[in-house]
């Protein structure tokens, strides 16, 4: 495998920065190279948070993209903003929850999920990033479900660990949800 | 005759701090859960009539979005002279 | 013989922008911005006022005013101010300044500010945190407050006690009006906003360097929601830094606003 | 240790722990304030010396208290509060004692934003306090080497007697890479003889960076000036991407280098004879190896997140031999590869002469693009 | 006006008053106290602006708040005092507004002494403070010069909304010279059109250093960039001294250039075709002239009153051309005539390359030649 | 039964070097450090003492006091004390600083170091002057006094009054002992010894920070004779800057010394 | 028999100030006119016996440079037990 | 008249820097390139004070000079300083008031004259600046005695008017004392 650039994109408070992290962790568990850097600053303060998750088998050069592989769209102003600067063949997956609107781009994946209806129908709203990144890992494979699940219960923080069951189911909803609903590349 | 009044909130600034509701006096301010403004949040909005234009809510509102209206009678009367 | 009429009973003030501010829901710098902006279009003072913004979370207080501004250097703004009245006497100038600004690092500037009874007005907004940079401990921390730079507490041992501004300033022969108001319910916000009225009428005329400290509050970095940190300025910071009129030149006490 | 997942001030902060800093003195700043907190959590309870200043100003003359006991002392800010921090800084260098100095850089001048940015080269690099006095800096690209040049920043203060200013930009102190820190380093149980702890049982030491007889204020400056080249025989670090046989040089630090690390592997896979030279010590400068490189190379970029500082450096010691070109962004703005990879292209064909400063060529594409980006 | 005896920083402070300077805002420190003495008396005495800051830091924002007025306003110190106002003067240079800061250098690093230095170059010249900045850097070498240059500053500060730096040394303070004061200048009745005074019939005028989109700092930035591009194209100034025919140039500035002058008259008077280039803008420095000079002189000495500064850009533009010696006293050390002249005497003898570092040689020269004199 | 002995009733402190200081003839600095001396000998602190001179008059303090010195930034002795004894909790720390020192550029490294409590020892000498420059105006100055930078005399309008530290820094909660004593006679003198013993007591049982503003004189710069100087600060020093106990520690309201 | 002292200035320190003759309640002490110090001051010196070793010389000087003696007479008296 | 350096030097409170603007202001008044340069710092408390004045009809480069062609020496440190540094026909005038030994050098011109003693026979003990000027103008005639009454006139402080007659005095008693006393040098 090499290099792939993963931007996970909402709300501040939605988890984007927590969802990265686990991609990292799980990148790190599993031998590869990884890069996590957040958008920080004011904007953070009610605003967007978004940050750059990089995967790679070298050491990594630039922690920053112009072009993300894969984008986590969480909310609207995310899509609107990544979808025209995916590279063909990437992979964008978008919140409908918050996402009113069908992805144009033709020459991406794409899968529009209701992250946070799903993540309600498990009793957490909160955890609609875990459901994000459940879809991602089925649509991207960098890593298995197992994988995942492995890395978030030995990194979670100790004061979330009750939370752990909820957080698998989210990521297995969100896994189960692509499996089901996503139909590979249109062109 | 009773005096009344009502207010507008401004969608533009109004943050869904809710520190109005807490504070209106008549208990006549909820924030309205089923809009977002277009920063994204529940603006406040008045939901019954018997706001007394106290102005406690404007008082309070962080970022001035809320504008106070009052209906105010007035017995004119004869202007005494001298006075 | 009857009539009714509409009034407005409140409305945004002149002298407001009509920018959605950048503050947290709930957190009284608006609402001390808001004070600040009524006594300037009350005393018309609008179009010969020039303001001086801190660094802090108020840094953008300049796109909220629509009067001239200037951004001072983090705990400077009071010799900025001093810089800028000294060349134009005539003009109304005041800061807007935190307590990590005006108490911590700005602490020289403040004193010297009064020391001279610089003829300027400073509206001092202390919440008891860093704001902008993410709720680490201010001079004015409660004792015993968490904060990111004091994980355990605020530590009186390692760290001293809260500053209380208000009786230090009022130390100094130079200051013409220093009080404490706070802003957690509406009677005293109405207190706070004739003190704010007082404090420009001071520097109208001449009557030396004039402060309200205004006891504000931070729901981000306390982590409480808005009400609970009004609670929190009412029942906790009130006690430790008392409200009241620290120093008051006589010719202000007849004063009625 | 095995490698953990770790954000850059945490690490750099916890670095300087394992180091065995006993004295912690600063003031919050974004982006550097995580150092701040990290050292408030764990120097209390390692019972170390934590405070957080009223100032800048204040902090670097705590540090300049506690270094001249002898003891490690350090601390981390970003620019606006490095300006606050030359004078002491300035007192420091005078005075012969150790300290080490953080800045995690963010764009100026002046408030600017708290965005990535090397804006600081020249406050850092050639002094930007009073005086004749040689800082060393250390310019780390990545969170393990910024882990590793902070233990070295100590030893090489102590063995100095010198400022060691180590500068990364904001992306640095605000990213998450896989790192290893050190072991707890023992801390030194007697005092260097120089340090002032009480005159018990010998003469008093005294501490100060005042000559008030130039004659002897000289004799310091040559001091400190021979010092300074030891230091320039001793302590050159850099890294080296595929220079063996490289035609065209890249030339930067931290960030820049990093991200353009990048490019010149892309450059590679297009058959572009690319080569990247990171100095990892930009005071002393390697200028040897950039003399061989000038050498063997036809033509030199220089990447910033400036407007062009260490330029300066690299064309004092090319001496005119190749033509070096300029690739800055500034103001907090990051270089994507891209930007670089099309500058090695152009690079690559161009001929031509550089007449006079190489900013003016970049000037004239930057504007292009940023009015195109925006 | 027919010329009168004047002290430099009396001569320097009337110079500024005359210039039509409404605010000093400044901080007491030797050599450069007489300035602000002087202030202390007329600014008041004319109506004008006068405070005694509680120090430097204090002192600059000041200035700041004063500049941001569009009033003509300045601030005077001492090495020390400048490293102080190092964030200040980032801040006025990032939000454009025009100031004019005196530095009469003394010895340092640190508290050092109160004698005549050059070593503040780097400081002044390459910017101290934090970020992106280009002061306009003057240097002048007597008493009229610096009254001429003082008034130039605020013209050029005005002009290029740009902070502009006048440095000496201790001895241009102190000094006593015939020199003829300027008559007074007429202060400018209207207020510049971005200036605050109360948004009286316009929209608020807003003066601010934060810009906290990269983006847009980075078109500051090229902004700021570009004028300095401007002022370089139009601001160079230097002095002279039998140029034409030298086969020997000698470059320094300020005092040291002064006593240089000598040197090399007496090197003429010895039959050697020595010349002295005296750079009066230290930024923007007089590349094209030196790229001439380079061309047509066999070897370069440098002469400076600290560790070697302006050789560095000397180095830079020189490019290798010709060989370049180096000869600086340090730490409030004035060079003598005679030592310059003897360097000058080696120089023209010498054929050989120098090697690296043109500050090896001195250096092992000098620390014979000072524990000669000591 | 009767025998003379012969015992001296006073001599040079061990404390000091045998050094010429470089104070004008009757400068009461000589003064203030013979009874800093005094003190350390009679505690026998002189092994265990960290002393921070200041820039000012007194920079070279550390040619004169037998122990380790340091010379601290202009103003920032207290952020130097601060930064050594944390380090160095065990050992004693002082300051040595003037009023331009302390009251002008250090003023927030002075107040700071009181509100964190910092557990050292501040002597603060008080000469209404810039002495070291050449004379021009402190923050202490008294009104009306002429200085180099007050050529009309010091105008209250324009520079403000005479600033009191140690009524200021009695306000904040961190101090554990400070007062103001007087050198210009013998009985002044003897009580400043006293409140300077008291200082170092203070710090030795760790309570906190303590500092003694001493009454001193500049005879160069006020253009006086000696004993003139000492009868100014007798009659127009006293006055301004009322000598007495601003904060003391109860803990050593008991002490005798 | 009268306690009687007297005094030795040490001339490496005395600058001459003459603030210890004029606190002097003795008035026993001047500046010698005929002599100057190494620094080139005229130092203090005691013209007469009458000092009685008080002290206030030495603690109004502000170089340390007086030392102070005293003669002092005791009456050794036979020590009681139990006190 | 090719460059003259002369160096005024004694204790602080001894005129010197005065009596070194009194040559400056001459030296203006009649046309000559002048620079006046005083010793500052702590030294000045207390200690000595000296300065150097350079009178040219060339524009000045150095005001400093290594080798002073007169020295002015008020009390004996200056003439231990600058005697052994003066070039070969220099001149040398020392207060024979306060130096106690005789002058070595033979390859200079040199002259003793008590100062202090003299001015204190105008009733005005410290003008013994203005007696050592007034026997300098005598053995180095860089301008005549009325050239400098003239100056000393036009530029002495309001305040000290008065004094002017006792300077004017006290220049003379100088001048008249180097034409008697002066034998012109050695060797
Ligand atoms: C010289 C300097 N130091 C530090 C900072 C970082 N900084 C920005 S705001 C701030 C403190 C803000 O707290 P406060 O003044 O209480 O205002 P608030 O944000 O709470 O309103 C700090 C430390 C800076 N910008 N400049
Ligand atoms: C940063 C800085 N600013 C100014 C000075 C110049 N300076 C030296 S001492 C001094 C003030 C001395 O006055 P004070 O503190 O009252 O002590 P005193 O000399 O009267 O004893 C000043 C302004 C300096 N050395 N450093
Ligand atoms: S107080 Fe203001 S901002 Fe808050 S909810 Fe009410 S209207 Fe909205
Ligand atoms: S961080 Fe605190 S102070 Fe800043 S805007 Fe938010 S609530 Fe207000
Ligand atoms: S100048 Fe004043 S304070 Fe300084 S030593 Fe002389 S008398 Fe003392
Ligand atoms: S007080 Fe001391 S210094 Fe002054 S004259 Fe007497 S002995 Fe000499």
């Amino acid at each position: 495998m090499e290099e792939t650039s993963i931007i996970i994109s909402g709300f501040g408070g939605q988890g984007t920065l927590f969802a990265g992290q686990v991609l990292a962790y799980t990148a790190l568990d599993n031998g590869f190279e990884v890069t996590w850097i957040p958008s920080y600053g004011p904007e953070m303060r009610g605003g967007t948070a978004h940050c750059t998750v990089i995967v790679s088998e070298e050491p990594i050069g630039s922690p920053l993209v112009r072009h993300p592989d894969i984008v986590l769209a969480m909310n609207l102003p995310s899509v609107d903003k990544y979808e025209s600067v995916m590279p063909e063949g990437g992979a964008l997956i978008a919140n409908s929850s918050l996402v009113n609107r069908e992805i144009e781009r033709e020459n991406i994946d794409s899968l529009l999920i209701p992250a946070n209806e799903i993540a309600e129908t498990i009793g957490m709203s909160r955890l609609g990033n875990m459901v994000m990144i459940g879809a991602m890992i089925k649509i991207r494979p960098l890593f298995s479900l197992e994988m995942t699940q492995e890395s978030l219960k030995s990194h979670i923080p100790e004061r979330h660990q009750k939370t752990l069951p909820l957080n698998f189911e989210a990521l297995e909803k969100g896994y189960k949800f692509a499996e089901e609903e996503f139909s590979a590349i249109k062109v | 005759m009773p005096v009344t009044g009502w207010i507008e909130v401004d969608e533009l600034y109004c943050k869904g701090c809710s520190l109005c509701t807490e504070a209106c006096p008549q208990d006549v301010l909820r924030l309205d859960m089923d809009r977002l403004t277009p920063k994204g949040y529940h603006p406040a909005q008045m939901i019954e009539e018997t706001c007394t234009g106290c102005g406690i809510c404007a008082v309070v509102c962080p970022d001035a979005a809320i504008t106070v209206y009052r209906e105010k009678t007035q017995r004119k009367n004869k202007q005494r002279a001298g006075r | 013989m009857v009539s009714t009429t509409t009034e407005i009973v409140y409305q945004r003030p002149e002298s407001f922008t009509d920018v959605h501010t950048h503050y947290c829901p709930g957190c009284t710098h608006g609402t001390a911005h808001r004070l600040v902006a009524e006594v300037i279009d009350e005393m018309n003072l609008r179009e010969e006022t020039i303001g001086v913004a801190p660094v802090g979370c108020s840094v953008f207080a300049y796109n909220y005013f629509q009067m001239d501004f200037v951004e001072a250097a983090h705990g400077r703004a009071p010799a900025m101010a001093t810089g800028i009245k000294r060349v134009l006497p005539e003009n109304t100038v005041f800061t807007y300044q935190g307590d990590g600004d005006l108490a911590s690092i700005g602490m020289a500037e403040i004193m010297h500010a009064a020391i001279r009874g610089e003829n300027i007005t400073v509206i001092f907004i202390n919440n008891a945190i860093y704001g902008m940079t993410g709720g680490q401990m201010a001079p004015t921390t409660l004792t015993g407050m968490k904060t990111t730079s004091s994980p355990l507490g605020r530590d009186v041992e390692m760290t001293g006690n809260p500053v209380q501004m208000a009786e230090i300033l009022s130390q100094v022969k130079g200051s013409g009006y220093i009080v404490r108001r706070s802003l957690h319910d509406a009677a005293h916000i109405r207190k706070a906003k004739k003190a704010i009225r007082l404090a420009f009428e001071a520097q109208n005329r001449g009557l030396g360097f004039s402060m309200v400290e205004l006891l504000s509050s931070c729901p981000t970095n306390w982590k409480m929601s808005a009400q609970e940190a009004l609670d929190f300025v009412g029942e906790k910071m009130v006690p430790v830094f008392p409200l009241g009129d620290y120093k008051v030149n006589p010719a202000l006490e007849k004063l009625r606003v | 240790m095995a490698k953990e997942l770790l954000k850059g001030n945490h690490a750099f902060a916890e670095a300087a722990v394992r180091a065995g800093v006993e004295a912690f003195y600063g003031y919050p700043i974004t982006p550097s304030t995580e150092f701040l907190e990290h050292m408030a959590a764990r120097m209390p309870e390692l019972g170390r010396a934590f405070v957080q200043a009223e100032s800048e100003v204040s902090a670097i003359n705590m540090v300049y208290g506690a270094a001249c006991t002898g003891k490690r002392v350090m601390t981390a800010s970003s620019s606006p509060g490095l300006s606050l921090m030359m004078e002491g800084i300035s007192y420091i260098a005078g005075t012969e004692v150790p300290a080490v100095v953080v800045n995690v850089m963010r764009g100026g001048p002046g408030l600017g934003n708290i965005a990535p940015s090397q804006g600081d080269y020249y406050q850092m690099v050639k002094g930007g306090g009073h005086g004749d006095y040689f800082p060393i800096v250390l310019a780390p690209a990545n969170v393990q080497e910024a882990i590793d040049y902070i233990s070295l920043a100590f030893d090489l203060a102590e063995k100095y007697l010198s400022i060691v200013h180590v500068i990364v930009d904001g992306n640095m102190g605000q990213m998450m890479e896989p790192a290893e820190l050190p072991p707890m380093r023992e801390l030194p149980e007697k005092a260097p003889d120089w340090a002032v702890r009480g005159a018990k049982g010998r003469e008093p030491n005294i501490l100060t960076s005042i000559y008030i007889d130039p004659e002897d204020e000289e004799v310091t400056n040559l001091r400190l000036l021979k010092r300074w080249k030891e230091i320039e025989k001793n302590e050159v670090r850099f890294e080296e991407l595929m220079m063996e046989d490289a035609e065209f040089a890249v030339i930067g630090f931290g960030t820049a280098g990093r991200v353009a690390s990048s490019a010149v592997r892309e450059a590679r896979s297009q058959g572009i004879a690319a080569g990247l030279l990171r100095p990892v010590t930009l005071a002393p400068f390697p200028e040897k190896r950039l003399e061989e490189i000038a050498d063997q190379v036809e033509r030199i970029l220089v990447v910033e997140m400036n407007s062009g500082m260490m330029l300066d450096d690299v064309l004092r010691i090319v001496k005119g031999k190749v033509p070096v070109e300029f690739y800055g962004r500034m103001g907090g703005v990051t270089p994507l590869p891209d930007e670089i990879l099309a500058e090695i292209e152009r690079l690559s064909q161009n001929q031509g002469e550089i007449a006079g400063d190489p900013r003016n060529e970049w000037m004239a594409r930057l504007e292009k693009q940023i009015t195109g980006e925006k």
